[in-house]
């Protein structure tokens, strides 16, 4: 059982998170094929992935750098880096 | 005492035909290169070379053949899915399972047990039910069937799961079966090889070359080739041979894994299967209990085994099979699923003239062997999507236009 | 004819305790410490299995679990291992896999049909005509498979447990112990694990006779066990490595589940057999096994023996025989005596024939070893030619070594094959993982003692974060502890590489020959490997076999995946303790006191219906089935909340209360409508959908102050709404706190025409419509309680949700239905629920939605407002499913007084020919007396079409009557709503 | 199958604390209100601080958990939420061994003093290790409280304790 080790709750196993995916931030202003690429396609590839891990008993969140080749974690994000707004998005007319 | 028995005792010198050619430099030019040799690779060559003369073709595999997921799912056979459109292609495929042991000369144990997907809940029952008319509709046999007659078939069964979530009713599909997974490999490789085709082990691809949009070669560990038409038929390292080409796709990777009892003596006939206990059994040729259960809840390139896997199986299996707990869990390994978001595969063209996908084929890969060689074969040969898996084509993402495999969420009141 | 000997040093039996059991359907006894197998031998019974293709007699091989020989069953359990289950009284045991007895086997007649049976040929027959492969395969699964199992056992399961340390040495032996000395004597808190029931491994069974190991032996073991940092845990096995450190020791009575910082793998080497014609004959066994059944059970293990050595192993073990008082015909060297050390002097010094470059050709005896014919060997082949025959009843193998590296394997460690020690040793090993002893290629005991302090030394460094050049080869032995070659050819064959499976040499040989020429490849065609011992004793002399093959090195040949588990492992102990956490609304107990009938709800359990107590026993006088007094009892809980009065625990609703100056930001991106406008006191809808657009989840808003609000789930998604809120939260930087409510607050919905009027007399909320309108939310207080009043309009009746926290609900909900009696109060459960939002053409999300369906096919375009809001998850989606809109959910009817086959849920909608549509939703509406519900329909179909036909159950059609919806109250006089909500 | 050094498992028992109130206060006032009621302010997140009989732990940057005796009224503040917690105690040298079958934790490395939320058996729950040893509280949602009750007990019995009567969830 893997561990996740994270600041404030230390190293924790695996069964105690939910594994909400890699960060996506939605586009602003995008077409439709841009926005179907972001809604389905994924960076799908073996590599470094930043990820959002939810602890359920603290209700925190971590986001953590992993190589998903390895499955070792490499770092950790610090939310305000990949923080983002509502994007603007115009119905076609 | 089968006649090709005798011929074995009365010959002097063990002289039976190779299966698969000798290890041979690659060479300069092939017509088609099949990136994986796997089930899907080697159905694809033979295919590709029985009903469309294409021999010159060169199936390219990484590790050793059946190696990848072919060699690590749970072998089981089926067509009782939800949507038409993939009841349609799978049913195709069991049709096609039936005869393989004739075509290719060689038994693949193709062993008809019937097929339970049992229903803890009256959401899960209704799903059943959709399952069985969609099916029905389609000619198929699957029916949603009651406790009685689950007891009568799974005598040894506990139906009220140890007082939580009893089983209510399933979907009994009688056309379900489980097959050896080599030897459907096997049987594809060695029909493909004595049609001509060459078969690569070891041969891991570096690089696909294009000019503009068009294929025109492959690098390999072992040397350069030139082919106009490339068919990747990876499965779990899909997203290492669409990153070559800039193509992106839903696909995501998650381990799947599964495991084996020690073998004991046969009393399991059918194949049971529990969508919300995520466990599935049936009980191989040489004894085993074959078992696995859903993928694992994060994405991994990996193979590796957990032990919560294991636990959670065994728990969860005590509530169906009390008298398992006196059995031996033996080994377990993993498969790489690439999982698609509408649980449908990804086939055909692709933005990239030449390049043809055969992937996205997550926990329903082995049951499509042989319609998705064929399939691909006629894709390829006549570079046109096949019918069949039009449906399943990559640009549905695009269009909004999922397929409903998927159907009712789990959400329910 | 004895068997026992006289008490040996470190004998694991207690002479005082005999034990009796039945094997075979005769009684045996041995003595307490005994296992099946010692015992077994110790009554001269020899002959303990039939091997699995061909049922050739076997007996004792390794003693130490590396072969399934000794397989036995009886009534409560099966695959029993005689070389290590302890003997217990009273057992009665059986061979498995015999027709017949294990006396005269009845299909012992298949080994001499081997020549129709070689590598693989159940591929090549049986499958033509395709008709006859079910006939056959009968009889192969009846053949294959071993211990019998029966569906009558019950479930038994063992408790596990977690452990945690600094240092975990898996093996207890020479090695293993220093190692642990050595971390334990440096303050690290150490585990050490031995699979035996008494540690001292092989410093115990192959140098119990040497004088220089008995002091070492002696300081170790009473070090060990009284150290302070250490805990030692005998007969448990390491099943595996898995991710960080996490190893599950297995023992008799459960699973301890073991978090390393550093573990250190001391668990030895595994003797491998020699390939000759016979090999498998009881009586022919590794020369470790023969020291174990000695010094462990004082067993004699033959009365006149030959040694076959390829090592200085060998020579130990002849001394061992002839200290036991067993007569050592010869020693057979398949190299020569001056490669040897002083173990092979002193077998010199006592005149015992030792014949150099020699081999055992073959093995002779029907039932059990009588003889041996020795050959020339030239290191690669025996020259048939010129042979010696020896008379014997015991051959024993000391030809060489496997590593017990699976676990090395699994944790990413690389190991290389070295030329000089002809043994795969390890090469670089991963972070935290370390490797001593013999397993390491450290042979003498001083090498061992020094390799396990390095190894400890080296762990130690790296637990306090030092870095270690670690340099694992400075106590390897440069003498060579294994032959690269103990494999004899015979044209007779018979030459076993894989005992369990019954594997011969040619099978490999012509495996390769067809194509099958890789190690994974030559596995799954010829099973070498996969039997239950998993290629302890086969797999090493396979890569020899294939590498001779093909060519290439032992490296370049590699060897198949170490998979868990190193022994198998009981699903008892894999279960565990059951754990299925059940979660009870507060009013639980009055359900259950008034003849509830519960279902589950994900984790919750709630009220599905209820059999009044006093009408349930009526009833059933009256013979009702069981599904007429369910449906009697939902139909009567509708009509009271139509009628008068009813009253529904929804406790399992999710519960959220949203604050901040961001709050109303954060529920207009997670919900498709506009919460910011919503004004303080009242509520609105809250449908949510995914990026691509498909409805999840829907619920209540409800506004408490400017910057407040309460926010309801569906029961099954509670989570994840919580999850969600709090991801956007901190997606997007917002200012808001939340506060997970769910188990904290309590509710219920009190709902019906006199539900005012009961309540107007119980709290101080004003209820008048002008002051609470439809869709609005008060808070007050009700039977001296604090509590939050909603109008929600899910079952279609003037109502109200009450909520409050948990410690009052009780109260409230008993002064409910006591004050509520005269307006004929009656709790309702879920499934009147599903009838009464059914008739208000209410959906159910996941029932009438699936994974696909968007909140246009839903019928509820009315809730995405694409021009009005500037942005919500899953927008761009719906802008463009909107003009894509393939189908929708329409309501329908049948007939009044319809008495055909009645639709049900997920029946198919049939338009020539083909599928249209599904029903999503159908139940008999007690208020509009027929059967009504929803349906799925494609577009066009759906909108312009008069009558659908419906085939149900057998193949017939029914036709059903598309009709709007609300069914019932349409204009929503009866609770003024005009939108739809859900409890 | 026992990896912890023997212990006296005689002594181990269990109790419920419902003499405890629980409420959740967050949002920038909650460190004031507990102030104003007397209450102690963990200094780090995820620590407690007991004062007499009440127990405050620091759940993030400005929530709190407050345990307060019955009785004791709620702190003043807007944002504060009473909790429906069931609150077990074990008592007893064996308790690292009861844990140690339903929890992934090195509770011998767990302090009088230490807060922890982790997941017991399957269900989210705080864990606090009373000052002087006393006993190991262990807080959850109330609709679990059959379902952990039944294990704990089952397991109290089991181990070797006094007390429990109830029958085991095995």
């Amino acid at each position: 059982m893997k561990l996740l080790d994270c600041p404030g709750i230390g190293k924790r196993p695996i069964s105690e998170f939910d594994y909400v995916g890699a960060v996506r931030i939605p586009p602003s202003d995008a077409d439709e094929a841009t926005w179907a690429d972001y809604v389905f396609n994924r960076d799908n590839a073996p590599g470094v992935m930043r990820e959002r891990w939810y602890h359920r008993p603290t209700g925190r969140w971590f986001i953590l750098e992993r190589n998903t080749l390895t499955d070792e974690v490499v770092g950790l994000v610090d939310p305000a880096d990949v923080r983002y707004k509502e994007p603007n998005y115009e119905v076609p007319a | 005492m089968p006649w090709r028995l005798l011929k074995f005792g009365l010959q002097s010198e063990h002289n039976e035909p190779r299966f698969f050619p000798e290890s041979k430099p690659l060479k300069s030019h092939y017509d088609v290169v099949i990136i994986g040799g796997g089930g899907h690779g080697m159905a694809c060559a033979y295919y590709l070379a029985k009903e469309h003369g294409i021999t010159n073709v060169a199936v390219l595999e990484q590790g050793y053949i059946g190696g990848g997921n072919t060699g690590r799912n749970t072998t089981i056979v089926r067509s009782n899915y939800l949507t038409p459109e993939g009841v349609k292609f799978y049913d195709t495929s069991v049709k096609l399972f039936e005869d393989l042991a004739d075509d290719f000369d060689l038994n693949i144990f193709y062993s008809t047990r019937g097929h339970f997907t049992l229903a803890h809940t009256d959401s899960a029952l209704r799903t059943m039910r959709w399952r069985a008319e969609v099916n029905k509709h389609q000619g198929i046999d699957s029916e949603v069937v009651g406790r009685e007659e689950i007891a009568k078939e799974v005598p040894y069964m506990d139906l009220d799961c140890n007082g939580h979530a009893p089983v209510m009713g399933a979907l009994y599909h009688a056309p379900g079966s489980v097959a050896r997974h080599d030897a459907v490999a096997w049987g594809y490789a060695r029909g493909a090889y004595n049609r001509g085709v060459e078969i690569h082990q070891k041969t891991r691809v570096t690089a696909i070359r294009t000019q503009g949009d068009k294929v025109v070669g492959v690098d390999t560990d072992r040397g350069q080739i030139s082919c106009n038409k490339v068919i990747s038929m990876v499965a779990g390292s899909t997203p290492r041979i669409t990153e070559m080409l800039g193509i992106r796709t839903p696909i995501e990777i998650f381990p799947l894994q599964a495991c084996v009892s020690e073998p004991v003596k046969p009393f399991m006939d059918t194949i049971v299967v529990s969508g919300s206990l995520h466990v599935y059994v049936s009980q191989s040729s040489r004894g085993e209990l074959v078992m696995g259960a859903s993928v694992d809840p994060s994405v991994l390139h990996s193979t590796r085994s957990s032990f919560d896997f294991v636990e959670g199986l065994a728990d969860q299996m005590l509530d169906l099979f009390p008298f398992m707990s006196r059995m031996k869990i033996m080994r377990q390994w993993a498969g790489m699923s690439d999982i698609t978001p509408d649980f449908a595969p990804i086939m055909g063209k692709t933005p990239i003239d030449g390049f043809y996908l055969d992937a996205g084929w997550g926990t329903w890969g082995f049951k499509a062997t042989p319609v998705s060689g064929k399939t691909m074969a006629w894709t390829v040969a006549n570079d046109k999507t096949h019918e069949l898996i039009e449906p399943f084509r990559l640009s549905r993402f695009a269009d909004f236009d999922l397929v409903g495999e998927k159907g009712a969420a789990s959400v329910g009141h | 004819m004895k068997y026992r000997l006289d008490p040996q040093p470190l004998e694991w039996i207690d002479r005082r305790e005999s034990v009796s059991f039945r094997f075979e359907g005769q009684s045996f006894s041995g003595f307490s410490g005994d296992s099946l197998s010692s015992a077994l031998l110790a009554s001269g019974q020899k002959l303990l299995g039939r091997s699995f293709k061909y049922h050739r007699p076997r007996g004792v091989l390794s003693m130490a679990n590396h072969d399934v020989n000794a397989l036995f069953q009886s009534d409560e359990a099966t695959n029993i291992r005689g070389d290590v289950t302890p003997v217990s009284e009273g057992l009665d045991l059986r061979a498995c896999n015999v027709n017949g007895s294990l006396a005269n086997d009845k299909d012992s007649y298949i080994g001499l049909l081997s020549r129709f049976l070689p590598v693989g040929f159940y591929y090549k027959a049986f499958h033509k005509p395709k008709k006859y492969f079910p006939f056959w395969e009968k009889i192969i699964r009846e053949k294959a498979g071993l211990g019998e199992i029966s569906t009558d056992w019950s479930a038994t399961r063992q408790p596990k447990q977690y452990g945690f340390c600094d240092v975990l040495v898996i093996g207890a032996g020479a090695s293993g112990m220093s190692a642990a000395l050595t971390a334990a004597d440096a303050g690290a808190d150490v585990v050490l694990v031995d699979e035996n029931p008494h540690i001292g491994g092989s410093l115990d069974y192959q140098l119990a006779n040497v004088k220089e190991a008995a002091a070492v032996r002696a300081d170790l073991k009473t070090r060990v066990r009284s150290h302070a940092h250490i805990r030692l845990l005998e007969g448990h096995y390491a099943a595996g490595w898995y991710t960080d450190h996490y190893v599950p020791l297995v023992g008799a009575d459960g699973i301890v589940k073991m978090r390393a910082e550093q573990v250190i793998m001391a668990t030895g080497v595994m003797e491998q057999p020699s390939v000759f014609r016979n090999n498998d004959l009881p009586g022919v066994m590794l020369a470790s096994a023969a020291q174990r059944l000695i010094t462990r059970y004082a067993v004699k293990p033959g009365q006149r023996a030959v040694v076959l050595t390829g090592n200085d192993e060998g020579y130990r073990a002849a001394l061992d025989l002839l200290e036991a008082g067993i007569e050592v015909a010869a020693v057979i060297d398949l190299e020569w005596l001056d490669k040897r050390g002083p173990w092979a002097e002193q077998v010199k010094a006592k005149n015992i024939p030792i014949l150099e470059q020699s081999a055992i050709y073959e093995a002779k005896g029907k039932d059990a070893l009588t003889g041996v014919v020795v050959g020339e060997f030239d290191g690669r082949g025996c020259d048939s030619g010129l042979t010696r025959k020896f008379a014997c009843d015991l051959l024993l193998m000391s030809v060489g070594w496997a590593p017990a590296s699976q676990m090395l394997y699994q944790s990413g460690c690389k190991l290389g094959y070295d030329k000089k020690a002809h043994q795969i040793l390890p090469r670089a090993l991963s972070n935290g993982q370390h490797a001593c002893g013999r397993l390491n290629g450290a042979f003498t005991l001083e090498q061992r003692l020094a390799d396990g302090e390095r190894a400890a030394k080296d762990a130690v460094a790296q637990l306090n974060g030092e870095s270690v050049n670690m340099d694992l080869t400075l106590h390897r032995d440069s003498v060579a502890h294994s032959h690269d070659w103990p494999i004899i050819r015979h044209p007779k064959g018979k030459n076993f590489l894989d005992i369990d499976e019954d594997l011969q040499l040619k099978d490999l040989i012509n495996a390769a020959k067809e194509g099958f020429d890789n190690i994974e490849l030559m596995k799954r065609f010829s099973t070498n490997g996969m039997g239950p011992s998993q290629g302890k004793h086969s797999n090493m002399n396979g890569i020899r076999v294939l590498a001779e093959i093909t060519g290439k090195s032992i490296d370049e040949t590699g060897s198949t995946t170490a998979r868990p588990m190193f022994h198998p492992v009981p699903v008892s102990a894999m279960a565990g303790r059951r754990f299925r956490p059940e979660r009870l609304t507060p009013m639980h107990q009055w359900h259950l006191d008034n003849g509830v009938q519960l279902m589950e709800a994900g984790q919750w359990m709630r009220p599905e219906y209820y059999l009044p107590v006093s009408e349930a026993g009526a009833s059933d006088a009256a013979g009702a089935g069981q599904i007429d007094q369910r449906q009697q009892a939902i139909l009567q809980e509708v009509q009271a909340v139509r009628s008068g009065l009813g009253l529904i625990d929804v406790s399992t609703l999710g519960k959220i209360e949203v604050m901040g100056p961001d709050a109303a930001r954060l529920l207009d991106v997670v919900y498709t409508m506009t919460m910011s406008t919503i004004k303080i006191g009242m509520t609105r809808y809250a449908l949510a959908v995914d990026d691509s657009g498909v409805i999840i989840d829907d619920g209540i808003v409800g506004r408490i102050a400017e910057d407040r609000f309460y926010v309801t789930a569906t029961t099954s998604h509670a989570a994840a709404a919580f999850r969600t809120l709090s991801l956007k939260i901190q997606e997007l930087g917002l200012n808001v706190r939340l506060a997970n409510l769910t188990g904290s607050m309590a509710a219920m919905n009190l709902a019906g025409p006199a539900s005012r009027k009961l309540l107007s007399g119980l709290t101080d909320v004003d209820l008048s419509e002008a002051n609470f309108p439809y869709l609005g939310m008060r808070e007050g207080t009700l039977c001296g309680y604090p509590v939050r009043l909603i109008r929600v309009g899910f079952v279609g009746e003037l109502g109200y949700e009450i909520h409050l926290p948990a410690a009052g609900a009780m109260e409230v909900w008993e002064t409910l239905m006591r004050e509520g009696q005269s307006a004929g109060i009656r709790p309702f459960g879920v499934e009147a629920q599903r009838i009464l939002r059914l008739e208000k053409g209410h959906i159910i999300v996941g029932q009438d939605t699936d994974g696909l369906t968007n909140p246009f096919e839903a019928n509820m375009s009315w809730a995405v407002p694409l021009k009005s809001k500037p942005w919500f998850t899953g927008k761009p989606s719906l802008a463009l499913l909107k003009a894509r809109c393939q189908r929708k959910l329409i309501g329908f009817r049948l007939p009044q007084g319809f008495n055909g086959q009645l639709p049900k849920e997920c029946h198919l909608i049939i338009e020539n020919g083909e599928i249209a549509g599904r029903i999503t939703s159908i139940a008999y509406s007690p208020s509009l007396g027929r059967t009504i519900g929803l349906a799925m329909v494609d577009l066009p179909l759906a909108d312009g079409a008069t009558e659908l036909k419906v085939r149900v159950d057998g193949g017939a059609m029914v036709s059903i009557e598309p009709c709007p919806t609300p069914f019932y109250d349409a204009d929503g006089a009866r609770q003024t709503a005009d939108l739809t909500e859900v409890a | 199958m026992n990896a912890y050094a023997s212990t006296d498992m005689s002594n181990l028992s269990l109790s419920v604390r419902d003499d405890l109130c629980g409420y959740l206060l967050t949002g920038p006032e909650s460190a004031s209100a507990l102030s104003a009621a007397g209450l102690p302010l963990p200094e780090a997140q995820l620590s407690a601080e007991e004062a007499g009989e009440a127990l405050v732990a620091r759940t993030g940057s400005d929530e709190y958990l407050a345990f307060l005796p019955k009785g004791q009224n709620a702190p003043a503040c807007a944002w504060c939420f009473p909790r429906a917690d069931r609150i077990l105690a074990v008592q007893g040298e064996g308790w690292i061994e009861l844990m140690a079958q339903l929890c992934q934790f090195d509770f011998r490395k767990m302090q009088p003093g230490d807060w922890l939320m982790a997941s017991v058996a399957g269900v989210n729950c705080w864990l606090y290790r009373e000052q002087g040893g006393k006993a190991l509280l262990i807080g959850f949602d109330a609709g679990f409280d059959h379902y952990l009750s039944d294990i704990f007990h089952t397991l109290v019995n089991e181990l070797g304790g006094k007390e429990s009567t109830k029958g085991g969830a095995l």
